[in-house]
């Protein structure tokens, strides 16, 4: 999951991470008031869960209360690439002598944590990487020892950051690693990391993304995620433990195995089909959420029929086969469904089907095929 | 011959009352694997499958059992120490069937194991299966036929397609591998190709990867320059959007690479023939 | 540095580890108002730093706040193997169905942390190694991963806990592992564990030793330091960052390097003198150290010859004799002196000294026997 | 030939700026040892003894300089983080004189560099000199000559005394090695040992021990049974009490194991000729 800038900054705080005192704001008097406190000469900064807020108009410099609050009312106001704005964070507003990138994310391929950190701060990594990959300095980290003090202070020379404040870099490197780890972050992204004019580090903004596997050890977070980004079918999916994305086609797709999922959404388009959405029912998957899965691609109204895909190993077919005719019992559904069942008690499933008037397939593109068939009413 | 497992395989089960261990156990147990022990701390002294020996740690199992390879069906929370577990207790090979396991967790379980030179399968991933001998894993052994093809693969239920749609035409598999499709995992397809590659009684491959990550182009390469038996590969995820993870923990395109289109285009280079959906394998394999 | 019981019960508390409700007193009066406090029914503990204080009679059962009194009036008045009693601790009296020993220390041989587990608790470690070496359970604990639970219920298992209790044991475990590492103990030990006759497991004794190179981590530690099983001459030593051991001869030692120094004082021995002390002023030591050193070897009235035996290296020879020179001209000693000067720096040293009325020697055995003759009075 | 450090190395010296590490360094050059670089963090681009590059941290002067062995003289606070640092940027031979870095330090840092197959001397030793071709340390160049006697020690000042009486007699060392008084250290007495076993400029061996641990027992045991050449032993502190440590943190008789006694009856029963006094030796070695 990922948290939003103001949420991030605040834990960043909390491990003697220098912020800009600022808070969040709800509606344009509330940024008004915060930044009569501040002193007036504020930053406005949209809190949505997308990059590239500056370029939207998000992000906006305000030189005294009035102004705050006029921008602030513009900014609520927004959509940023599909996504409300429901919150601003009013910062003080910071004076910049330098920009720097740090980030630690996981590198999969070294199995290992790695620490970036970039001279170049202030644009997307991603960016720098493209355009200037030789400005990202770059260090593994082995997770059973933890960080160094010589660690941060190769990279502090690694990005050419003045003598003078490799000691300040260090310890906010050794707070972002304190936070990358206690809370099992993905990535933990200070954005431009500031040298301010008067000579401080300070995190003017930052980023980031939990594992969501971890969430069991952080139920605190759980509660502050945002889910503006997800379709609404994608959050009921989630509280049934399915991983269901919703896509733009008329075939509801219901696979076991991420991998397969997968597999059915690339035949179906092979044989002329749109997947109206991804959806794995995970290992060894109850009728219960069976049911939830089917009445989920079910509220979606351009889905014209079902393929069901599923080949059992730890899922076994006469618990799916349970759970699609629980939901048909509950839901009733008006469109044609395809059922391809092989594996584990695939024979059981079967024999509980038989009296379920579906349309069934022995090969996954003779199933993939008959669901496009049958999304264009050619077959019922 | 066959690769990693066999009929010498001495089996723990760890997590073997849990409902899915069990279920699995005595799926293992009826295709002929040698279950010879199981874990479950606080359980020891028990019995599961009416004859399979409960204990409460691996150490104990190993030293009464004399078991070589492991296989972890215990809940998220608690797989990663199991691996350890495992691990510190001298099991030199074990699968680990649980997903859902923090990547901070398996970094430092990898980290660890490393250094012990010992080698794991999984997270995330149905196991293996060398038909006719042994089945450590959820694959289910009903629809593989002994053979020659080794099968390496991210996915687990795209696994069974390639075996069941070989199967259908008489082909059979020497050992067939679930490397799982976490981001960060035990064993990637580079380890496995190079013991097809070594494997006597493997005389061609498949090969099936899923978008995310870069460990099919690494494979590639590795086909390229390493390998001289034949290799078929298929990729999964041609249609997935971009930055939305695909169920499987490593299943995402980021940063623009990791697309199933650059992945086919490095296998193809490398000489691989890649099929367009997996029933499609057998006939590459003629 | 050693740790009395009642320090380190506390630390032990703080790390979730429960123990006896308990105060310590300095007076038999504080001692019986504590036992009020507690229901009267109370064990009073000397509070010294040597083992076998039960046998000694330092610790003792009182029914009542007017026995608290009565025994601690008795402890108090008490020198256990040479230390005198300065404060009881006054604990709760427990019932107790089980004791069981539990420690971990530094295991050098095998260059890692390891757990000592018996269920022969209340015995010293040492004890039960003699006589039931079968009953201790051993388990190595990797630094650089910690301990993880199988690691204590495998311990449980060993001393054949029974398993209602693995759950607390697990809990109080990793409390002790993380009591050894935050504060780099070599030994942090219970024993006795005891399960209570009610079924809870309770810290009813404890033990630290912390490892003296890490005190600069622990400066609060230091504090807790009592130095009374320590000569004033090695607490006097320790100021200045020299090893001191007292011994008791009649020639005083000054030596650099700890092997050298105890060699000089096996070759006094073997040519018929007596070490007065062990003493190494260490590597690289200054000219103030070195009359510190002189001075404290001076302060005992045995001392009839001094051996200095310096064999320079990172010590140096010039920097030796001026601290001698100061020293001399300070404490004017009346006892002859040997001197035995090689190695960095010796011939500056020697040219320094060759005014300083010393006696001197070119190899060590025959510095011995010059210091061995110098204390009879044979030689000046 | 020699043992761990000949005309070849190319040594850094971490903590070249400190007034230890500055005199040592001039010493080091001053024997001929070829002493590449310097490292103390924030003072990279700076030269110590007039040509010596010193660097911000052992990567970039392993890159600059191509050193393949690293002396620390860092203080005890920071000086675990220096071998870390040097095993990390690819040191393989990391000596440290430092004295009184915590034993939880010394553990972690064994840990860490035995999974990388760094070989660390020390900490608390006096180095190690090959006379005639280089100097890693702090003993004293001038009391040592070459020759064929190779010397292991866990006291640093009392090597010296061996070797000064050594050289009294015309005898030399071919490499003279002090693994240091710590209880946790890098290089022990049988590592050395075997080392020298298989050194043919090695005729005949010197092991100086000291009370406390079990090191010296296990070494008359690897004698007895592993080596050819012939031992001389000395045992310091048998007039050590009990319980005490001896100024080294490792010398200490505890739990009534460690004491001189024991340790000297172990290496006589391995036939090694155990002197009464270090001046005896040179007698002993005829």
């Amino acid at each position: 999951m990922k948290l939003h800038e103001y949420q991030s900054k605040q834990i960043f705080s909390k491990y003697g991470i220098k912020i800009p005192k600022g808070r969040v704001a709800s509606t344009a008097s509330e940024a008004k008031q915060i930044a009569e406190e501040l002193g007036g000469n504020v930053v406005i900064k949209s809190q949505v869960l997308v990059g590239g807020r500056g370029k939207a108009g998000g992000i906006k410099v305000a030189k005294n209360p009035d102004e705050a609050e006029q921008f602030a009312t513009q900014i609520l106001g927004m959509e940023i690439k599909g996504l409300p704005v429901r919150k601003v964070l009013v910062d003080e507003a910071a004076s910049i002598a330098q920009e720097i990138y740090l980030g630690i994310t996981n590198d999969r391929a070294a199995k290992k944590p790695v620490i970036m950190a970039s001279s170049a701060g202030g644009v997307e990594i991603e960016e720098v990487a493209k355009t200037n990959p030789e400005k990202i300095y770059k260090l593994h980290v082995n997770p059973l020892v933890g960080i160094k003090d010589y660690q941060a202070r190769d990279i502090a020379g690694g990005i050419n950051l003045p003598r003078e404040h490799w000691n300040a870099f260090s310890e906010i490197l050794k707070g972002l690693w304190r936070v990358y780890n206690d809370y099992d972050a993905e990535l933990a992204e200070i954005n431009p990391l500031v040298i301010t004019s008067d000579n401080h580090l300070v995190a003017l903004d930052g980023k980031m993304l939990i594992d969501d596997n971890s969430l069991f050890r952080h139920p605190e977070l759980s509660e502050m995620r945002d889910t503006d980004e997800d379709a609404p079918s994608e959050i009921e999916a989630r509280k049934f433990g399915l991983t269901f994305i919703k896509l733009d086609g008329n075939i509801g797709c219901m696979v076991n195995g991420a991998g397969l999922a997968m597999a059915s959404m690339d035949i179906l388009k092979l044989s002329g089909g749109e997947p109206a959405n991804f959806l794995d029912i995970g290992g060894g998957a109850s009728a219960e959420k069976v049911a939830a899965a089917m009445r989920i691609i079910l509220s979606d109204p351009n889905v014209k029929a079902i393929l069901f895909n599923i080949f059992g190993g730890i899922t076994r077919g006469d618990e799916v086969a349970r759970g699609i005719l629980a939901a048909i019992a509950e839901v009733k559904p008006k469109v044609p469904m395809v059922v391809r069942l092989v594996g584990t008690n695939a024979t059981e499933g079967r024999a509980l089907l038989a009296n379920a008037n579906m349309i069934t397939a022995e090969t996954l593109l003779e199933a993939a095929q008959k669901a496009v068939a049958a999304a264009k009413g050619e077959l019922k | 011959m066959s690769i990693l497992v066999n009929k010498n395989t001495r089996l723990l089960v760890q997590g073997i009352t849990g409902s899915e261990g069990l279920f699995h156990t005595k799926q293992m147990v009826a295709y002929g694997t040698q279950v010879v022990g199981g874990v479950t701390p606080g359980k020891g002294g028990g019995w599961a499958n009416e004859n399979i020996p409960i204990f409460d740690s691996v150490k104990m199992a190993v030293e009464t059992t004399g078991a070589n390879t492991s296989i972890i069906f215990v809940p998220a929370r608690f797989a990663a120490d199991s691996i350890f577990e495992a691990a510190d207790a001298g099991i030199p090979f074990i699968v680990c069937i649980t997903e859902g396991i923090p990547v901070s967790d398996m970094m430092r379980v990898r980290n660890y194991i490393d250094q012990k030179g010992v080698r794991l399968l999984g997270p995330n991933c149905p196991g293996l299966l060398t038909p006719g001998e042994a089945k450590v894993g959820i694959i289910p052994g009903d629809i593989a036929i002994p053979g020659n093809i080794g099968i390496v693969s991210r996915s687990g239920t795209l696994t069974y397609e390639v075996l069941y749609a070989l199967k259908q035409v008489g082909m059979g598999s020497s050992t067939t591998v679930g490397i799982g499709g976490d981001p960060v995992n035990g064993t990637n397809h580079i380890d496995i190709l190079r013991m097809f590659e070594d494997d006597p009684k493997t005389d061609k491959i498949v090969m099936i990867g899923e978008i995310g990550g870069s460990d099919e182009e690494k494979a590639a390469e590795f086909i390229a320059t390493k390998m001289t038996k034949p290799v078929v590969g298929f990729i999964a995820g041609q249609t997935a959007p971009a930055g939305k993870r695909m169920g499987h923990a490593g299943a995402i395109i980021e940063g623009g690479s990791g697309s199933a289109a650059d992945k086919i285009r490095a296998l193809e280079n490398a000489g691989v023939k890649v099929a367009r959906h997996p029933e499609e394998i057998p006939s590459l394999l003629r």
